[in-house]
């Protein structure tokens, strides 16, 4: 028995992880998520905004990095939706309208038809410069962004109305993958004006230990990774998840697609976790076994 | 060995006979696209030609039944749309032909699962599959960055600065014929040192060769000393001047835990450079503080380790999701497939 | 002649770089540099392609082991070379539709998107997911208790680990609020903030004083082996 | 506000109807209104936007090009009076003609575009059409194109009549925001990123909440290029500390006094390697990682490299070195046939060892993870700059139970090869190993100089500590603290900049 672990194939080992993985995404495992500090602050920083409130959605991300922050931008949007907040998605990454559109069509178009675009969500689209834009906007929206994505000018847009600069907007929602991103919208948008730009973000898994240095003074509320993503959907489709239902009772996958994706993640990390301890476990009986002989 | 690959055999063909009725039974794997046609009308000369986009309003400035159809240039583009968005479009006008079936997208999407099978058998051990999959990629990644090398850096870097002309009349028409001075000189210094290079091809004067590179070599120490000094070196000492002693500014008063936070960061710092010293044996108390900074490095690994295994995890998991999700069809949690 | 040369030419190019660092007029020559060397790594492709060509077509006439693999390998080549240098299934540029050269090679349905869509992508994503596999048989293997060092390691993997999952928040939400800097996220926070950083910032002033030292030693001419000479 | 502007606007409100009504056909009629009364209101904001309350313009505005760089910075100065500080300014630069024009010129073609668009969406519905067939313009019957094409050029004539002013296009545009500290009458704003040798204007506009003072502008400035980057000195004395001391101990190595350093484990396992694979009569695999010759890990590998290559010509062992980059295969060949030379045995080098694989990183791993599977090489040695195939590498070494010796300055990876190989040189450590193996006095004197280096951070970083410490326990508001502020200041802005 004992030499049997310790002289252990790694193909055993190759073989339970290949099943930690297939398994959840077969049988569309989910699991309980409970909620942590950072993602019930950022579910709180969007839920008690009075309806109607001003946010930017700023998709800094591309298809590469959809796996952990896709699930992420659809609650976000949701969350926004069902609160009825009025929406600006701009985007600082070429292909970001791409992701915008995609939400747009997926969660607005598709589950709240009844939001008005021009009057409850505006798709200003993507403009080039980096940081530069960000810098910009602080003081001088429409400058930034004359027009939405179409070209209609947004002296035309009903709810880019009385809108000067980054000041009159109540919160930025953040989806970022890397440069520019997070830690660019904190340092050009938050840091220079703290009182009066709050933002919340989300970030892939290899960005998340850079901003931690930013929570919570300057970054109250952050999801970091898929794990972050699939708390925070639990959080918005708890409260708000009767909201897009169909009528058979049934809900887009979209909505549980954090969870689904953490399903293979957790059992993975727990099969990581016990491989350490068997590892040791082994270790230590063979030290013992030494000893004694 | 007979039997074993007997056994093979066998799970191979039953394997591929599921697969196929997969395939044919329920359209696992299909590809559908949507196909747009772009046209494009000469309302210039054949000298001076102007390109006029047919489906703009601007076609619209000119008589387009006075235009010959051989000023006329027009091809089709072709976009994934997933299987659902197919059905729709055939129930709603049965046999339309914006939306169809894609052959060469659905033999690609075959040859990839067939790959990513391949790689992940390699796992088991070695066996042709993996070696035929590594040998293709080999062959296609190698001739990849060499088509990718040729049209973003020769044609546009090299080429263009050269022989302007030429690349302005074929490939890039967008370019000027006549390129800045300096670019001129760039392109031309790097054709030199590029065809000393190549006279590495040569039987005799192979040494010549070492020419660029000694100039590569020379330049990018230059480079990176100054680079590394000006921005590793200054700013990692810069962001490191904190106080340990730190002031609540909320409540000014005391604040233990910040300053206990730094105390350890600029300990551990010391400390891990102490690890690095050269001139001391680690022994005594350099040695118990090398000890020390050893132990700050190791955490910072077991940290990286952690926080990149939950990356790799996904990596795999999205992998597997291509599999089971875009080939096999056998889970639908977006309801993409879902006809009916 | 053969050494002395090219080492003049190091020690000339290195010191101007260094030299243009501090006068404004010059300080664009980094990204001369970089220009110039991205064109000799393209141009040295055909010595890697031809080295690559070279190796495998021995193979194939000496008929030597595995050279059926060697075959593929100079086919798959040869093919994505053609496909991809004659633009083939590649549309005009919109802006340019009389010049049926100016299209993008990766264009969308182009052959050698195909290639890089069906064949690049799956099997370099499916190699890169193969390290979910050797995480797991490191972690089996690596991680040991055998010293104060390998514990520090590997608790902390154990602790960032855990502290991403499910099971970790049912671990340590029961601790009251006055100990919540024990619970796996607030540790996550320390460690990264605390000892992460320390670590990571002495490793790169090492790194930054290793660079520039052997930058250095190349440019005095003390270190002159990738002239494949001098002291060795 | 002279009547071609006018103009300008109502055709702008013309244009937006549609939209808005495309947009939004059940609210149709309640948007016109708004969408109606709009542009009335962006008539009217100049007059709201000067309210009693504005703050008064700054004073004394100059512009001046910074000293000592690229021409790439001006600095701008003013003042306000006491007691009329606004809350804000923002400071705008005068966009240059060719800005103009060019802004210009996109404005008038989306006019006239909108414009044709407009007309023919009029004709359209004369005929009781909707503007979907202009999707499939080439279709259209001939009549009608016809007449299309006439009520275009009728809209494009109407635009291009109008005079240059007739379109709102910006002349100032916004530079960056300052904010104003009730206290403090002198302000200082550097303008950075400009180009040299052009002439630029600025000015300074004071706001205060949504009021906007009179815009102050200062004298135009024209960026000039000095012959030395004074931000650089400081930076320029401490490289020439750094790199003094390398030399001279290179000097005192060379005039043959011994220098001492500490032992590095993972080095004496470089030679035990070679040695073993000789006795095993399998070869050695050196990997110098995925980079280029641009890279000075990929450098440093190659002088590892060499001595390697040395060792094995001595023991008569085999070394096989794959490379990702054409460069570096024609680097490492002039290395390891230089060092077989060295060893006396040039005759026992083979050129085909070291050859070239594919620039993309996995097809590179999957070569490598086949071959080492295949042809068990008996010692590994990873020297260069890795990224993500670190693990894949060191797992299957160690599959096929062979040494493995990696080093490497990517601390992403550090992890990985800690925990699958035998050894591993750690950043620096790396770095020193060609000056370990080479054994030659005047390397291990480089050794030297990089730890004056480390003496040189440890005492700045000390005394900045000490003085952020100390102004921190004197309390922000005393002038101790304040005085320990500006100097911490002064050395990480400053010194360290």
């Amino acid at each position: 028995m004992y030499e049997f672990f310790r002289d252990l194939d790694r193909r055993w080992i190759f073989l339970l992880m290949f099943l930690a993985v297939s398994v959840p995404i077969l049988a569309q495992l989910q699991f309980p998520e409970k909620p942590t500090g950072l993602a019930e602050s950022t579910f709180r920083e969007i839920d008690d905004l009075p309806p109607g409130s001003r946010v930017l959605l700023a998709f800094d991300y591309d298809p590469a990095s959809e796996g952990e922050l896709g699930p992420m931008a659809t609650s976000f949007v949701l969350h926004c939706a069902a609160k009825g907040h009025r929406m600006y998605f701009l985007a600082l990454w070429p292909v970001g309208t791409r992701m915008i559109e995609q939400k747009i069509d997926s969660v607005l178009r598709a589950d709240f038809p009844h939001l008005v675009y021009g009057q409850d969500y505006v798709n200003l689209g993507f403009k080039t410069g980096n940081e530069g834009v960000i810098k910009l906007i602080v003081s001088d929206f429409p400058r930034a962004f004359p027009a939405d994505i179409q070209g209609t000018p947004v002296s035309d847009i009903p709810m880019m109305q009385g809108i000067r600069n980054l000041l009159d907007l109540d919160l930025i929602a953040n989806v970022s993958a890397g440069y520019p991103g997070t830690k660019e919208w904190i340092q050009y948008a938050v840091t220079p004006n703290p009182s009066d730009i709050r933002i919340v973000a989300g970030c892939t898994g290899v960005q998340a230990p850079l901003m931690y240095p930013y929570i919570p003074s300057q970054l109250p509320g952050l999801l970091a990774a898929i794990k972050g993503a699939a708390e925070y959907e639990k959080l918005v489709m708890d409260r708000y998840g009767h909201l897009v239902h169909a009528e058979d009772g049934r809900v887009s996958g979209i909505y549980a697609e954090g969870r689904r994706r953490m399903g293979p993640q957790l059992i993975a990390h727990v099969l990581m976790v016990i491989l350490i301890i068997a590892g040791n476990v082994i270790y230590f009986v063979g030290r013992r076994r030494e000893a004694r002989s | 060995m007979k039997r074993e690959t007997l056994v093979w055999t066998i799970v191979f063909v039953i394997g591929g006979v599921m697969l196929l009725a997969n395939a044919f039974l329920r359209g696992a794997g299909n590809q559908y696209v949507r196909v747009d046609e772009r046209a494009f009308v000469n309302v210039g000369t054949d000298d001076d030609p102007k390109w006029v986009n047919a489906g703009s309003d601007d076609i619209l400035d000119h008589d387009a039944a006075t235009i010959s159809a051989d000023r006329r240039v027009s091809w089709k583009t072709s976009s994934t749309v997933d299987a659902r968005v197919w059905a729709e479009a055939e129930r709603a006008d049965p046999g339309q032909r914006t939306i169809v079936f894609s052959l060469s997208r659905t033999v690609g999407t075959w040859l990839a699962a067939l790959f990513t099978l391949a790689i992940l058998s390699f796992l088991y051990r070695d066996n042709p599959f993996y070696k035929s999959a590594e040998s293709i990629i080999v062959g296609v990644s190698a001739a990849y960055w060499m088509v990718v090398g040729f049209w973003d850096t020769l044609v546009p870097i090299l080429f263009a600065n050269i022989v302007p002309e030429l690349v302005k009349g074929t490939v890039m028409p967008g370019i000027s014929d006549s390129p800045a001075m300096d670019a001129r000189i760039k392109a031309l210094v790097a054709l030199v040192l590029g065809a000393l290079l190549l006279c590495r091809l040569l039987p005799k004067g192979g040494w010549i060769s070492r020419w660029p590179m000694a100039f590569i070599i020379g330049a990018f120490c230059g480079l990176r000393l100054i680079a590394f000094l000006h921005a590793d070196f200054l700013s990692q000492i810069s962001n490191s001047i904190i106080p340990l002693w730190v002031v609540d500014p909320a409540t000014q008063t005391f604040d233990i835990w910040s300053s206990l936070e730094n105390i350890t960061l600029i300990a551990g710092v010391l400390a891990c450079l102490v690890y690095f010293f050269f001139s001391i044996e680690h022994k005594g108390v350099v040695g118990r503080t090398a000890r020390v900074g050893i132990w700050f490095l190791m955490i910072t690994f077991g940290a990286a380790f952690g926080y990149t295994v939950m990356g790799r995890i996904a990596l795999l998991a999205m992998r597997l999701e291509f599999l089971f999700e875009d080939w096999l069809w056998l889970v639908d949690p977006a309801g993409r497939h879902a006809i009916g | 002649m053969q050494r002395t040369v090219p080492l003049l030419i190091a020690i000339v190019c290195g010191f101007t770089m260094i030299v243009s660092f501090f006068i404004p007029a010059a300080q664009r020559s980094g990204d001369d540099v970089a220009e110039i060397f991205n064109i000799l790594a393209a141009v040295a492709f055909v010595l890697g392609g031809g080295n690559l060509l070279k190796i495998h077509l021995k193979k194939v006439s000496d008929q030597a082991a595995g050279w059926g693999y060697s075959l593929i390998t100079v086919t798959a080549f040869l093919l994505t070379l053609c496909v991809g240098l004659f633009k083939i299934g590649a549309n005009p540029a919109d802006r340019y539709p009389g010049h049926a050269w100016s299209g993008e090679y990766s264009e969308t349905g182009s052959a050698f998107w195909w290639i890089y869509e069906f064949v690049f992508k799956p099997i370099t994503a499916t190699m890169f997911a193969m390290l979910a596999f050797y995480v797991a048989s490191a972690a089996f293997r690596a991680f040991r208790a055998k010293n104060t060092e390998a514990v520090l390691l590997l608790g902390t993997a154990f602790i960032i680990l855990l502290g991403r999952t499910y099971a970790g928040v049912i671990l340590t939400d029961w601790l009251p609020d006055s100990l919540s800097g024990l619970r796996f996220e607030n540790l996550t926070m320390t460690i990264m903030n605390v000892f992460n950083t320390a670590g990571s910032r002495a490793i790169m002033i090492g790194i930054a004083l290793g660079t520039a030292s052997v930058s250095l030693k190349i440019l005095l001419g003390v270190d002159r082996s990738y002239l494949g000479g001098g002291r060795g | 506000m002279n009547s071609p502007e006018r103009l300008g606007r109502r055709a702008a409100a013309c244009r937006l109807i549609p939209i808005v009504s495309v947009l939004v056909p059940g609210l149709a009629p309640g948007l016109l209104l708004v969408a109606l009364t709009l542009p009335l209101l962006a008539l009217t904001r100049p007059l709201l936007a000067a309210p009693s309350d504005a703050p008064p313009a700054v004073t004394g505005i100059t512009a001046a090009d910074r000293w000592g760089d690229g021409g790439t910075a001006v600095v701008l100065e003013w003042t306000v009076a006491a007691g009329a500080v606004p809350e804000f300014f923002m400071i705008e630069r005068a966009m240059s003609e060719a800005e103009v024009a060019g802004d210009l010129a996109t404005a008038r073609l989306e006019r006239r575009r909108a414009a044709q668009r407009t007309a023919m969406q009029a004709v359209l519905a004369d005929r009781g059409l909707d503007d979907s067939i202009l999707a499939r313009p080439m279709a259209i019957e001939p009549g009608l194109a016809s007449r299309l094409r006439s009520v275009r050029a009728e809209a494009a004539a109407g635009i291009d009549a109008l005079p240059d002013d007739a379109f709102d296009v910006a002349r100032w545009m916004f530079v960056d925001r300052v904010e104003a500290d009730a206290a403090q009458t002198e302000y200082r704003f550097v303008v950075d990123r400009l180009v040299r040798g052009e002439s630029y204007r600025f000015r300074v506009i004071p706001w205060t909440g949504t009021a906007a003072g009179t815009p102050a502008e200062a004298a135009p400035v024209t960026t000039t290029l000095e012959p030395v980057d004074i931000s650089r000195l400081w930076f320029f004395g401490i490289a020439l500390v750094f790199c003094g001391a390398v030399v001279a101990f290179i000097l005192i190595a060379r005039s043959g006094r011994p220098l001492r350093v500490r032992r590095i484990a993972g080095l004496e396992a470089i030679d035990e390697a070679v040695g073993r694979a000789t006795e095993m009569g399998r070869s050695v695999l050196f990997v110098p990682g995925i980079q280029d010759m641009n890279e000075m890990q990929t450098i440093a590998g190659i002088t590892v490299l060499s001595r390697v290559a040395k060792t094995a010509a001595e023991y008569d062992a085999r070394v096989e070195v794959p490379t990702a980059r054409s460069l570096v295969m024609t680097t490492a060949r002039e290395t390891v046939q230089a060092a077989f030379l060295a060893a006396g045995r040039p005759d026992a080098y083979n050129e085909d060892l070291i050859y070239y694989v594919t620039d993309e990183q996995f097809g590179y791993v999957a070569y490598l993870s086949g071959m080492m599977v295949r042809e068990k090489p008996a010692a590994c040695i990873y020297m260069g700059m890795f990224y993500a195939e670190s693990l894949i590498l060191a797992e299957t070494g160690n599959s096929i139970g062979a040494i493995q010796v990696a080093g490497t300055a990517q601390p992403a990876q550090l992890p990985f090869f800690v925990a699958a190989c035998d050894y591993t040189l750690i950043g620096e450590e790396f770095f020193a190993a060609s000056a370990y193996l080479s054994g030659s006095a005047e390397e291990l004197g480089s050794l030297k100089g990089q730890d004056v280096g480390k003496i040189i951070v440890a005492v700045v970083l000390v005394i900045g500590v000490v003085l952020a410490t100390a102004g921190a326990m004197a309390g922000a508001d005393s002038d101790l603290g304040r005085t320990l502020a500006a100097w911490v200041g002064f050395l990480r802005d400053t010194v360290l900049a």
